[in-house]
């Protein structure tokens, strides 16, 4: 399973949160691994801790109620988890970077946008003034920013939501990083502009070899921009598979039930399936498969025992009794 | 077990109160408890009459110190006037002229807020320009004209402090009034043709309260020390009543030699404005997030 | 802007032309100055006649018409009590108030931000415990208990400080620590919780994400934008320090505008407490404006219209 | 020629030598030395400018006494002594005042004072725009002033002013004519110049008066160099700043008396009967209205039942129990006049008698500056059923409650603070003008103080015996009651070796005669 090609592999990776109602288990044993050039898409509703995991590979878990308790995150053979706090700054943005939920809210309003990519670059190259300018320009022209000589002295607020989205884009890449994590980062984008930013980041990608982590809750992204699916629900990877197997032959009742819930084309808008009850509260997890109380194929077995992974079919992962 | 628990409705109604109080300044909640039963209460809890002046135990020490008796725990002033007994008292007072003027200052600045918010227009204008003139005056030194132009009582003190404590509410309110007016449930209450009276009270007023809670509640110290302070410069509570700011402001002659005269009641304040101060940021974080410029 | 700063400048007359009446007709209702200036032994002739050359005889919309005019053209009138122009001793107060201000702002900005930033940076840690318990403290004693529990320890206990007056640095530090010590309460709050809001905002993370060290996220990305609510807090505080601080300046001497402005009222000087009144006003709008305008260079997104 | 030269130049050096010897040497004995410094409370009208014709309060005295010569001068019994007059006459009709002026004074730069300067001043001080404070006593009563010759000046007057030798004694500072006028009322005030026994060094309004001896004063050349006269508020600060050596002497609050007592370094000094307070009964001045002090039992009662002595207890002695309105300084004091007992069950029995078994509620009005003794006051008679309201307005409010009337039920009469003059205004003051705003309905006290005061011109004797005739009047008709008589205290630090005061005016030093420790 583990083979050279693997730019980035996470092993058994747990991130519990400490309140005063218990021990959260936001994330708890997920395991995936990411191939140089691949897009590996992270499906799951709010909540079940792809924020989280995403968060955990860059090792910014909100202190000091969360904690990384376990795993391991090997990217290109270096395990993060056993690095300082001063080594991750010079990995953070330089080798693994993300693109945040809200353009609105994720560039700073006080500083120019040219500032804004002109530091990133600064902390983690030795380049010369006019050199870093060049590369600020080249990064805009790259993100599709037209005449990036004026924008860069203005303001995030001057700036559209598609805009400043590409902007964010802009500072993600402007260190070529290796892995690029992109957290929901069309869901507050209108439809179009969605569709374009994506068309623009996946042409980027192959071009670069960038290998990204796609964080969303649409299929439909996951359809256009990638490789391979994980399907997280309450803090595990319950599914995970190249993206056509997965459309076509999902293996867990909640992939399955997932997938029924898309609108289809053929489908009137009265039978739109939607999955009963309510995501399980992390504190409280029931003692066996965490689905179980919203799964409509339950067993006896689901209520006591958390099922182990099971290759379905070549390269098609499944966490389900009824796969044993 | 889980199961059983979220089952019964009283244990998950405790688990919402536990929710509810979670992070509840315990301390600051006891110590404004008691200071509200002092207030009410305060008669039945006074070892001495507040006002009645024991010319033969004239600055006796706390009853620790060389000379002290049990008889006056905290000691006497210079009048042989128990400490504690006019501590007690003193809380009557605080409380008094401390909830009055947070009610009325409250009050007139949720009436002038809700009018000018709501109506706009000219009303707004006018109103407005009234509150930013209330508030770009100097408030202690009004506070000495007017009190010096009333004379010092108790009643002048709350009519000083109402007339300058109410433009800050109407300045925070009037802002929140302007928020909720574009939310969709007065839209809609718009829509359906309720009355401007009955949208500005039934709608939107219920939706500035918990603003209004806060504001009220981290008032309270500074009414309190603003009290103390008209009192200082003799503009205050009138003696004999004891008013914890003049009770400092008596002691403050005596503060090398009789320590304590001054001490206790400034203890006193200290407790209490430390205590609606942290009951307040409690509030604040509890009932409004966003708010915080105060 | 231009068209904004008009506009504000037109409400601002407005404001100050309601307190001037406001503080003209109150003063003037607070009582005579002329039986406190007349000796015990003065007719009732001798007192009309003091009256009379005081101009306290005419009708009060006169006299209020004698006083706005006068104002409009920058006379506020001769003080009564030290027959000299008003504005001429509030002058000779004022550098007084300037430097205790001053030091006493320098304090609080300098002890209150550190404090409110670092509490910020590591929330429910010592310092934050302690930062809270130092600004609670803070609003909490009277000033006045503070001053005298200083004069106590510092220079009668210990002989260090000299007890009141001015003159030298030494004279400067228990007056400004004293004053300080308030407004660093509210700055520390507001810094802290200011910090704490943007903290937790996306461009923070953003900025961690980017690889920036914790330095600049804090001092750079941080504080910069935390510092809107803070120049508003700390402008209205330098606002109340120039116009006086009463209490502190009784305890320990010092010759400003607050103990100026009580002993006029204690003796009914009128024009002077109008003058002082009027004055602290006209800062107060003045320092808004300013303000405002200054939060359009921090904030790029701020445009008044 | 050389040797000439040469015994020239050591003659010259000799002569130098010796001067400089022989003045180092007096130098030595009879210069002023060292640094003096008091702190003083400031009320609302302190001194603003050193003008002292423009002294509009009462207190502000403190300056004008060091810096300007007076024309008399009391010695520490309270007498009056010759200060720039030599001698002084009033005509058998009081009409006219002769004052015969001494040759040896000098202003600060030189000019000898003269007759034409007493007369300047005088008519300075009626000048109502200076608003001086006895101007319009002077206005009403002063007919002219004539320069006899430079050393005899007489004050013609349109009428007896049996007050008009205590101005003399305490307001009237003598001015240069030629400088004032030279420079004008602003120049002076900018930089004043008087003949007084210490010379401005610098002054700033309300804070701090700087005075260097004047070696060449024509009564007392100082013992001390230097004063410092500061202004300071509250009483604590201040007795911190003596603890601390920062002032040598302080105007000490009552309550810090037995702190001061502790420290065996800090002497207290006392200036005696300074003030009188009496008890007060408004309600006597409203016919109209109907009170319960009508009745002379009542106001009996009101005095029975306040304890004197404990509330000379209560502040260390800075009040004592007194049962005159004289004052021992006065003629006519009569020492068998003590104060009414502490009789509270002869309080209430008074008062049941009058109708009030159970008391009657009234308003106390007391003055702010004294809290402790009205505070006590009132809570002694609310022992016997006289429920009194405590109503203690500032000064400002005080004045708006004597123009509107205001005063009722019973108060702390405030005696006059010049007690130290003569008995006639002393008397008078508790009859009628500013300090009894109650007035009175009694035409035969105004009668016997009219007596009184021409009692003046006829000799002490004759004078006494009116002060007594007065004192027994007021005292029988119970228009008001003597209470207290409070004595003023200052706290000396340990350098001070001596001090002299006058009695009963507490503002007024003999700075001049002050010694300070030699080291």
């Amino acid at each position: 399973m583990i083979s050279n090609d693997n730019v980035l592999e996470v092993q058994d990776l747990k991130t519990h949160f400490y309140t005063s109602r218990g021990v959260v288990k936001a994330v708890d044993g997920v395991s995936f691994a990411l191939k140089r050039g691949e897009a590996l898409g992270l499906v799951g509703e709010s909540g079940c801790g792809k924020s989280i995991t995403c968060f955990s590979l860059i090792r910014l878990v909100p202190r000091p109620a969360g904690r990384i308790v376990g795993g391991k995150v090997l990217l290109e053979g270096e395990d993060l988890l056993t690095k300082n706090e001063k080594e991750m700054t010079k990995i953070r943005g330089k080798r693994i970077t993300m693109i945040l939920q809200d353009p609105m809210m994720s560039l700073n309003p006080v500083f120019t946008i040219g500032e804004q990519i002109t530091e990133t670059i600064r902390v983690h190259q030795k380049l010369g003034k006019m050199e870093i300018w060049e590369k600020v320009k080249e990064m805009l022209r790259l993100v599709r920013i037209p005449s990036p000589e004026v924008r860069m002295r203005e303001y995030p607020h001057q700036m559209s939501g598609g805009m400043r989205q590409r902007i964010s884009g802009a500072i993600a890449l402007s260190c070529q990083p290796s892995v690029l994590i992109a957290d929901e980062a069309t869901t507050a984008l209108d439809v179009t502009i969605q569709a374009q930013f994506l068309s623009l980041f996946k042409e980027i990608q192959e071009q670069a070899n960038l290998s990204m982590i796609v964080v969303t809750h649409d299929f439909g992204i996951v359809a256009r921009a990638c490789d391979r699916v994980a399907v997280m629900y309450a803090g595990k990877i319950v599914e995970n598979a190249e993206t056509r197997e997965l459309f076509n032959n999902p293996a867990h009742p909640y992939t399955i039930a997932l997938l029924n819930s898309l609108p289809k084309m053929e489908m009137k808008v009265d039978t739109l399936y939607s999955i009963e009850g309510q995501p399980p509260e992390l504190h409280a997890l029931p003692p066996g498969c965490s689905f179980a109380p919203r799964c409509s194929h339950v067993m006896e077995i689901c209520q006591r025992e958390y099922p182990p992974q099971k290759e379905v079919a070549p390269g098609h992962f499944a966490r389900c009794w009824l796969k044993g | 077990m889980e199961h059983i628990l979220t089952a019964l409705p009283w244990a998950r109604r405790l688990t919402q109160v536990r929710q509810i109080l979670r992070h509840v300044p315990v301390v600051s909640v006891l110590i404004l408890l008691v200071f509200i039963v002092f207030g009410i209460f305060g008669n039945y809890f006074m070892p001495h009459e507040a006002t009645k002046a024991h010319f033969g135990d004239v600055l006796t020490p706390p009853m620790w110190q060389e000379g002290g008796s049990a008889e006056y725990i905290l000691g006497t002033d210079h009048l042989g006037r128990d400490i504690l007994s006019r501590i007690i008292g003193g809380a009557t007072i605080s409380l008094e002229v401390g909830f009055i003027v947070i009610f009325f200052a409250g009050a007139l600045g949720v009436v002038v807020a809700l009018l000018s918010g709501y109506l706009g227009g000219r009303i707004d204008a006018v109103l407005m320009r009234i509150t930013d003139m209330f508030l770009s005056m100097p408030f202690l030194m009004i506070a000495i004209v007017l009190a010096a132009v009333l004379g010092a009582s108790t009643k002048n003190i709350i009519i000083v402090l109402v007339t300058l404590g109410w433009a800050g509410y109407a300045r925070v309110l009037r802002g929140e009034v302007l928020r909720i007016k574009e939310r969709d449930f007065v839209l809609l209450a718009r829509v359906a043709r309720c009355s401007k009276t009955r949208i500005m009270l039934r709608h939107i007023f219920p939706n500035i309260v918990n603003t209004l809670v806060v504001l009220g509640t981290l008032q309270l110290g500074q009414v309190i020390i603003a009290e103390s302070s008209l009192s200082f410069l003799g503009l205050g509570v009138p003696p004999p009543a004891p008013a914890w700011g003049s009770m400092v402001g008596d002691g403050r002659d005596l503060i090398f030699s009789a320590w304590w005269v001054s001490f206790f009641p400034g203890m006193a304040i200290l407790f209490v404005v430390m205590s609606t101060n942290l009951l307040g940021d409690w509030l604040r974080i509890r009932l409004d997030p966003k708010f915080r410029q105060l | 802007m231009a068209n904004y700063i008009l506009k504000r400048l037109w409400q601002a007359l407005i404001c100050l032309i309601g307190i001037s009446v406001i503080i003209f007709f109150l003063s003037h209702l607070s009582g005579d100055p002329v039986l406190l200036m007349a000796s015990p032994e003065a007719t009732q002739e001798d007192i009309e006649e003091l009256r009379r050359t005081l101009g306290l005889d005419k009708p009060l919309y006169v006299q209020y018409w004698v006083f706005i005019s006068g104002v409009v053209q920058g006379d506020f009138g001769q003080s009564i009590k030290w027959s000299k122009p008003c504005i001429d001793v509030w002058l000779s107060r004022f550098p007084n108030t300037l430097l205790l201000g001053s030091a006493a702002m320098a304090f609080s900005l300098i002890v209150g931000i550190l404090t409110g930033v670092l509490s910020a940076v590591k929330v429910g840690g010592w310092f934050d415990k302690f930062g809270k318990i130092f600004a609670l403290m803070g609003q909490s004693l009277p000033v006045f208990w503070v001053g005298l529990m200083l004069i106590l320890i510092f220079s009668v206990n210990l002989g260090w400080l000299p007890t009141s007056g001015h003159g030298s640095w030494k004279h400067l530090i228990m007056p400004a620590f004293t004053l300080g010590w308030y407004f660093t309460a509210a700055t520390t709050r507001l810094s802290r919780s200011a910090m704490l809001d943007v903290l937790d905002s996306e461009y923070i993370k953003m900025a961690r994400v980017k690889g920036l060290p914790e330095y600049l996220v804090i001092m750079k990305h941080a504080f910069r934008n935390a510092l809107i609510p803070i120049i508003t807090l700390a402008a209205l505080n330098l606002i109340m320090l120039l116009n006086g601080t009463v209490i502190t300046e009784v305890v320990f001497n010092w010759e400003g505008i607050g103990r100026l402005v009580v002993d006029a009222i204690f003796a009914r000087d009128y024009p002077l407490v109008q003058c002082c009144v009027l004055i602290a006003s006209m800062l107060f709008i003045a320092t808004n404006l300013f303000v405002d305008i200054l939060y359009a260079y921090i904030d790029p997104r701020i445009h008044y219209h | 020629m050389k040797g000439v030269k040469l015994a020239v130049a050591v003659g010259v050096f000799a002569l130098i030598s010796v001067f400089l010897v022989s003045y180092s040497f007096s130098a030595e004995t009879g210069e002023p030395k060292g640094k003096f410094t008091y702190v003083s409370p400031s009320g609302a009208w302190e001194f603003k400018q050193i003008d002292p014709h423009t002294i509009v309060g009462s207190s502000a005295q403190e300056p004008s006494r060091i810096l300007f010569d007076y024309l008399l001068y009391k010695d520490p019994d309270g007498q009056l002594v010759p200060d720039l007059a030599e001698k002084w006459e009033i005509s058998p009709d009081g009409l006219k005042t002769s004052f015969y002026l001494t040759k040896k004074a000098k202003f600060w730069d030189g000019t000898p004072v003269t007759a034409k300067d007493v007369k300047f001043s005088i008519e300075r001080c009626m000048r109502p725009e200076l608003k001086f404070l006895r101007g319009g006593q002077l206005r009403r009563t002063v007919d002219r002033v004539e320069v006899v010759n430079d050393y005899h000046v007489d004050v013609h007057f349109k009428q007896f002013d049996p007050a008009f030798i205590d101005v003399v004694a305490e307001y009237l500072a003598i001015m240069p004519k030629e400088y004032t006028e030279k420079v004008g009322d602003d120049g002076f005030a900018e930089k004043p110049m008087g003949s007084g026994p210490f010379r401005l060094v610098s002054f700033r309004a309300d804070a701090e008066v700087i005075a260097e001896a004047n070696t060449n004063h024509h009564r007392k050349v100082p013992y001390i160099k230097t004063v410092v006269l500061k202004t300071v508020k509250e009483p604590a600060t201040r007795l911190a700043m003596l603890k601390t050596g920062e002032a040598d002497m302080i105007f000490l609050f009552p309550g810090h008396i037995p702190e001061v007592q502790k420290d065996p370094g800090i002497k207290l000094m006392w200036t005696k009967h300074a003030f009188l307070r009496t008890l007060i009964y408004y309600d006597m001045g409203f016919p109209d209205e109907p009170s319960p002090f009508k009745d002379k039992r009542v106001r009996m009662a009101v005095s029975y039942a306040i304890d004197r002595e404990a509330l000379s207890k209560l502040l260390y002695g800075a009040v004592e129990p007194w049962g005159s309105f004289l004052a021992p300084y006065h003629p006519g004091y009569d020492p068998s006049r003590t104060p009414d007992p502490y009789d509270p069950k002869k309080a209430k029995e008074l008062l049941a008698a009058a109708g009030y078994p159970n008391g009657f509620d009234t308003v106390f009005t007391g003055h702010i500056t004294e809290p402790t003794l009205w505070q006590a006051t009132v809570a002694m008679l609310n022992e016997v059923g006289i429920r009194a309201r405590l109503d203690m307005p500032e000064a400002g409010t005080w004045a708006r409650y004597c123009t509107e009337g205001k005063f009722r039920g019973i108060g702390y009469g405030a005696g006059p603070w010049w007690a130290g003059r003569g008995p006639g205004s002393c008397l008078e003051a508790h009859v009628s003008g500013f300090w009894a705003p109650e007035g009175h309905p009694y035409p035969e006290l105004k009668e016997s103080i009219e007596n009184l005061n021409k009692a003046i011109l006829k000799g002490p004797e004759e004078e006494a015996k009116a002060a007594r005739a007065v004192d027994d009047l007021m005292l029988e008709k119970w228009t008001r009651r003597p209470l207290l008589f409070s004595n003023v205290v200052f706290a000396a630090g340990p350098r001070v070796e001596s001090y002299q005061n006058i009695p009963g005016q507490y503002w007024a030093f003999r700075l001049e005669y002050l010694k300070l420790k030699q080291k």
